[in-house]
């Protein structure tokens, strides 16, 4: 399959009191047409960021971002704004990403309207149609997003990235801030809509088994770099990176069986302030394994078995 | 074992500008001496006012309009202001979802736990300062002699957290409340508190009631799990008979609706439409709007909440003998 | 959920909900109807008041309210109702139109400051600083000396050194706005900046500069008054509340109707203004309901 | 350590500032229309007009023109002045050529400053109190008649609320006397009018202040340990509460100076209300640019009190 978007050597450094905040450190990958790249990481890890990089929507420092051939960080004013109908983003907070003082249907509209696609009554029409499409009845197209639930809130954001067809998606965290059983009406959603339309998401999340369930492949990030990068079933069933075999641990799993857990494998302490990292694996303070290698040369990130990057001196 | 609280129809309303929210609309559970009881619901449930209401804890607009809490032989809800206020972080104590803003961020951490051991007067002021730094001791904070006369903010979220459940033990209480307590928190800190909590149970020897969103940490976690919806139980066991057995459609929905870190492509099964208003809420079983089972028997007639096997009770009509029959 | 969402179906908008708001709120509505009644009576002075405002009457100074004076002469035997009407439509002007002074600069400025960002800012903001830190009366006094004591002069005054409030205001809605996630939304469609201000910043601008507004009408009513205690407020015999309050102290002992009507009107006028700013401040936040 | 580098940040922003205010205050006066020497003014002082030859005014506005060193160019004068200024030298006023102004400024402060410490005092020990009661008994009548007074307070000019209060306690019951300052009975007035304004917001902020905190999750906690109602609001509630109220004392020390313009007026207490009165009705610039300094000096001297006070009681500030 083609390569959808290529990002190679992705910097994005913050200055926070004359110090350096690596949001984003050297970070490649690329995502193939149709096919969802899974971004695994905590808070601090740089991952929306990332997402935002990919858009343009923060200007990285340097690096590549090659979307269906063009590099984007080439691209200025008109072209770049032309290109966006191609690439959307899909937000945390549902509410906070409409705009409070348009409607249901307008905000869906809006990038109809900004792109100065179709008549009125046809821009009416798509509307309606993708409120079908998201799951929600046509009979709302007037109501605000405040009376809205949750969920709702998220449909109407999907369905507005929706207007455009794009072909490549970044969904930032779409579902951690719903109840479970929304969660799940939002995963599938974003699931059907991947098959029907043949999207491609950059899917940023904390919670391994949504990216699991979504993703065709999965890079795990820590203090702002990719630690490991594999197809999904390689990474679940076979994890490198220390890092990524302690969050596959810490989570509780279904006790379909009967065998319970009471105790979690955990990690020690928390994620390090990401402002002046030590030299070294950045992952040295938590790592179970660590030697001294770690604490004084940061590891390669490497290619160890066909599609399976990791950086860690120990594999 | 012998049983520390019975909650009767306890019934919790809230007055809001447009109606009565019927936050909790009676349900009845018991919890025994040592037992973990997980609570599991999704937002507005009730999960988190079924819990408040035992102390007394909820907002000024919401009041408890009916029920029983049957304590250690004292009915909670019929207590004095002073005898409840005895109770409350001494024999029942709460550890609050959010660490960030349940600790007062002016005062020392070590002032804090202090507080609940001087107000019950359990000890004097030089044994609760010892006690201080040994309960930050056992719940694992590194140089916790010097870390106890910092302040909140110089702390982590999980170290917080940590100083949270420091001073919920500080009286070595026979109940332990955990309103989400690891909800705020990174993945890998998830891990690290929910070991903690385990310890701390076996090392006091408390109940503890955990009230989650997570029905796979509870099926986990506790030993007995009830599933709240809309202000009533759906469905209340014993964890091992309702890993294998589910009865009632919300509780099987809440499962299939669970991403599992194994789930299999296209397997999810999410139960359709959004949580009710509780200030109308619908008729009959308040689970028939989104139930794919829902039959006419469902929209008419509020199910009854019965014992259907040794312990294991359900709401749900379509529930017999036992076995769910659809 | 899905029954409610259906009898709303038409929609609610911002507006519609916020006046739905402000009805609940009695005394603001009781406010909003006085200022209504007297801005009415501003614009028709001329015709409604008995008197000119400058016509003395020698003959009857001093005099107590009677059908003829229905409130009462002052020292020069003027007619204290018609000098109060004419002081509240001065009052009015002056309040309404130094706030659009102050919305003008203080939107100019706050804006520029937050588009901008970096030192501009930094800089557009320590002068704010300043302008809100000193005690703008002084500056009041200064500019009334230099421009002159015309109502209009006044006017521009009280804007010219009330504007900080209203800078920081729009510069911080502006920094929040600018990286709102509903705005990066529409930057992620491909919206143009242009587009983006007049269809998702300003709108969401309007509620809090109308709040901000409403409190600084009587604040300008206020700071007029103020000047013309210290006789630099609106030159004689042109009435307005200050002067009036001024002039009649000096008889307050013996004649005290001339300093009850003015004192009365106007702290009712303040009030009725402060009233409906509290009723907008709530109605115009959509989280107050909850 | 850091403490001492912020004072003396802040320190040179207040020296900028006043230099920037001294500035644009010349600026404007020297825009102002007619002459700094008016002969009005002149008389008033004193001096004869009427009997001297032109030749003899030529010499006499030359010598007004040389006393107040306003016989050299504009950027000049105010550097001589802020020269000065910065030592407390302020030369002679136009309508008292004979004092120097810092002397004026010196017999008159020590009243106005009494003023001001007694009604801050006063709107702070009543303010305080009556947000706590409000806030404590929110939405019952206790709340409301409270909140009404703090409106009508925080809104009606300290000098109307004066007239009102000379209209009953003079005029009507007679019990205080309507001027003067010398006797306690005197300032009772002058020093409540002062205050009202800065009690009521003090009673506003205080009230949702308090509010805002008893919502806190904190404040829960404190109740779910077994805290009594008055331990929780004595250590948990109004401690965290207050400190925002620090800084709502700086503008409201800004306000207060200002508001003690007119009630000095209305009472006739000889402080630097009158002196600053004067100095605008008279356009007498020396005093009027005088005022100006000492005005924002104290304000943004306050301010910056309060801030430290602030970050004394506030641990958060202290680390950043």
């Amino acid at each position: 399959m083609p390569e959808l978007l290529v990002v190679k050597n992705l910097k994005k450094y913050f200055p926070v009191r004359k110090k350096l905040l690596k949001a984003v450190d050297n970070v490649s990958f690329s995502i193939e047409q149709g096919e969802t790249l899974g971004l695994v990481g905590e808070s601090g890890s740089g991952k929306s960021t990332l997402g935002r990089c990919v858009l343009r929507l923060i200007e990285p420092d340097s690096g590549e971002i090659i979307f269906d051939g063009v590099d984007l960080r080439k691209l200025k004013g008109e072209e770049l704004r032309q290109r966006r109908r191609f690439m959307q983003i899909i937000f945390q907070d549902p509410l906070a990403s409409l705009n409070p003082m348009m409607t249901i249907g307008q905000n869906i509209e809006d990038p109809l309207v900004i792109h100065n696609i179709g008549t009125k009554e046809e821009r009416r029409r798509a509307v309606e149609e993708l409120l079908e499409i998201v799951g929600l009845g046509r009979d709302l197209i007037d109501a605000f997003p405040h009376e809205f639930s949750g969920g709702q809130q998220q449909r109407v954001g999907i369905a507005r990235a929706l207007a455009l067809n794009p072909k490549f998606i970044v969904a930032d965290e779409p579902v951690s801030s719903l109840d479970v059983s929304i969660q799940a009406q939002i995963v599938s959603l974003l699931y059907e809509l991947k098959i029907r339309f043949k999207i491609s998401y950059l899917f940023i999340s904390h919670d391994l088994a949504v990216v699991r369930y979504l993703s065709d492949k999965v890079a795990v990030m820590y203090l702002g770099a990719i630690v490991e990068y594999a197809p999904k079933e390689e990474l679940y069933e076979n994890p490198l990176h220390p890092y990524t075999r302690a969050l596959l641990a810490s989570v509780p799993k279904m006790p379909k069986d009967g065998e319970r857990q009471k105790r979690f494998l955990a990690l020690k302490g928390e994620v390090p302030s990401p402002i002046d990292l030590p030299p070294g694996c950045r992952f040295q303070s938590r790592c179970e394994y660590v030697m001294d290698v770690c604490r004084k040369q940061e590891p390669a990130f490497r290619e160890v078995s066909p599609g399976h990057f990791v950086a860690c001196h120990l594999v | 074992m012998a049983e520390l609280l019975r909650v009767n129809n306890l019934k919790t309303y809230f007055d809001r500008y447009d109606g009565v929210v019927k936050a909790v609309d009676g349900i009845s559970y018991k919890l025994d001496y040592g037992e973990t009881l997980a609570i599991v619901g999704e937002s507005g449930s009730g999960k988190t006012v079924s819990v408040l209401s035992l102390l007394r804890l909820i907002k000024r607009n919401g009041r408890v309009v009916d029920g029983e809490a049957i304590f250690e032989g004292k009915d909670l809800l019929k207590l004095s202001k002073e005898e409840i206020r005895q109770i409350r972080g001494k024999d029942i104590s709460i550890v609050f979802q959010d660490p960030m803003t349940s600790l007062n961020p002016i005062m020392r951490v070590g002032m804090q736990i202090m507080e609940p051991i001087l107000w019950h007067r359990v000890m004097s002021d030089k044994e609760a300062r010892d006690r201080a730094v040994e309960l930050l001791r056992l719940v694992g904070i590194p140089e916790y002699k010097t870390r106890v006369w910092d302040y909140p903010f110089q702390f982590s979220g999980g170290m917080r957290q940590r100083v949270m459940i420091a001073i919920a033990l500080a009286c070595n209480p026979k109940l332990v409340i955990a309103d989400e307590p690891t909800t705020a928190l990174d993945v890998t800190v998830r891990a690290q508190i929910l070991n903690l909590l385990s310890d701390m149970k076996e090392e006091f020897k408390t109940s503890v009631i955990l009230i989650t969103h997570d029905i796979t940490l509870a099926m986990n976690f506790a030993d007995t799990i009830m599933v709240m919806y809309a202000g009533k139980i759906a469905e209340y066991s014993p964890v091992e008979r309702f890993i294998r057995n589910p009865l009632h459609p919300y509780s099987q929905g809440l499962i299939s609706s669970t991403l599992d870190i194994k789930a299999k492509e296209g397997s999810l099964r999410p139960i359709p439409g959004n949580p009710p208003s509780l200030v109308s809420p619908p008729s009959g079983c308040r689970f028939h709007p989104r139930c794919v089972y829902a039959q006419d028997i469902c929209r008419e007639q509020e199910p009854e909440y019965k014992e259907v096997e040794d312990g294991h009770y359900v709401a749900c009509h379509l529930v017999k003998g036992g076995k769910f029959n659809a | 959920m899905e029954v409610a969402l259906k009898q709303r179906r038409r929609g609610t908008s911002y507006w519609a909900a916020a006046w739905r708001r402000f009805k609940k709120n009695k005394m603001a509505v009781a406010g909003l109807i006085y200022i209504i009644i007297i801005i009415i009576i501003s614009i028709f002075t001329p015709w409604i008041a008995p008197y000119p405002y400058d016509e003395p009457h020698y003959a009857h100074t001093f005099e107590k309210p009677s059908a003829r004076f229905w409130w009462g002469t002052d020292d020069l035997g003027r007619d204290m109702f018609s000098r109060n009407l004419y002081a509240m439509r001065n009052a009015l002007l002056i309040g309404f139109g130094s706030q659009i002074v102050v919305l003008i600069i203080g939107v100019i400025i706050g804006s520029i400051a937050g588009f901008r960002g970096g030192r501009i800012d930094t800089i557009l903001m320590r002068i704010t600083d300043i302008m809100y830190a000193f005690p703008t009366f002084l500056f009041n006094v200064i500019l009334v000396t230099v421009m002159g004591r015309g109502l209009f002069t006044i006017l521009v005054a009280v804007g010219l050194t009330g504007w900080a409030g209203m800078a920081r205001l729009v510069r911080g809605m502006v920094m929040y706005l600018k990286n709102a996630e509903f705005v990066e939304a529409a930057r992620a469609l491909g919206a143009k900046e242009g587009y983006i201000i007049r269809k998702y910043i300003l709108p969401n601008m309007l509620g809090p500069i109308i709040v901000s507004l409403a409190f600084g009408i009587p604040n300008g009513i206020w700071i007029e008054s103020g000047l013309a205690l210290i006789g630099m407020g609106v030159r004689p015999p042109m009435p307005s509340w200050g002067n009036m309050i001024g002039a009649g102290v000096a008889y307050i002992m013996a004649f005290p109707h001339m300093v009850i009507f003015p004192v009365l009107t106007f702290a009712l006028t303040l009030l009725a203004f402060t009233y409906v700013g509290d009723g907008l401040r709530d109605a115009l936040n959509p989280r107050s309901e909850v | 350590m850091g403490l001492v580098r912020y004072i003396l940040r802040r320190l040179f922003t207040i020296f900028v500032s006043i230099v920037v205010v001294i500035i644009i205050t010349y600026i404007l006066m020297w825009l102002a229309p007619g002459e700094f020497f008016n002969i009005a003014q002149f008389q008033a002082s004193g001096g004869r007009v009427a009997t001297l030859t032109p030749e003899q005014l030529q010499v006499l506005i030359k010598g007004f023109e040389e006393k107040y060193g306003l016989n050299v160019p504009l950027w000049k004068q105010i550097l001589n002045y802020l020269k000065d200024a910065f030592r407390f030298k302020f030369g002679p006023s136009f309508s008292n050529p004979n004092e120097p102004i810092e002397v004026q400024i010196a017999r008159r402060f020590p009243v106005t400053f009494t003023l001001a410490i007694l009604s801050m005092a006063l709107a702070v020990i009543v303010g305080i109190p009556l947000g706590v009661i409000a806030a404590l008994k929110r939405n019952t009548w206790v709340d409301y008649i409270t909140m009404f007074f703090s409106m009508a307070g925080s809104i009606i000019p300290a000098y109307t609320i004066g007239v009102i209060m000379v209209l009953i306690f003079s005029v009507w019951l007679r019990v205080l006397p309507t001027s003067g300052w010398e006797t306690p009975k005197q300032m009772i007035m002058p020093v409540i009018c002062v205050a009202l304004g800065p009690m009521a917001v003090i009673a506003r902020f205080m009230r949702s202040s308090l509010l805002d905190v008893l919502n806190q999750d904190y404040i829960r906690t404190a109740y779910a340990k077994g805290g009594t109602d008055r331990a929780v609001i004595m250590r948990h509630a109004l401690r965290n509460s207050l400190i925002p109220i620090v800084t709502i004392i700086g503008p409201q020390l800004a306000f207060l100076f200002t508001g003690t313009v007119w009630i000095e007026n209305l009472f006739r207490v000889p402080g630097l209300g009158q002196l600053f009165v004067n100095a605008a009705s008279m356009r007498d610039y020396p005093l009027l640019v005088t005022s100006t300094f000492i005005l924002s000096l104290s304000v943004m001297l306050m301010n910056l009190l309060v801030d430290v006070i602030y970050a004394f009681l506030d641990p958060r500030i202290k680390y950043e």
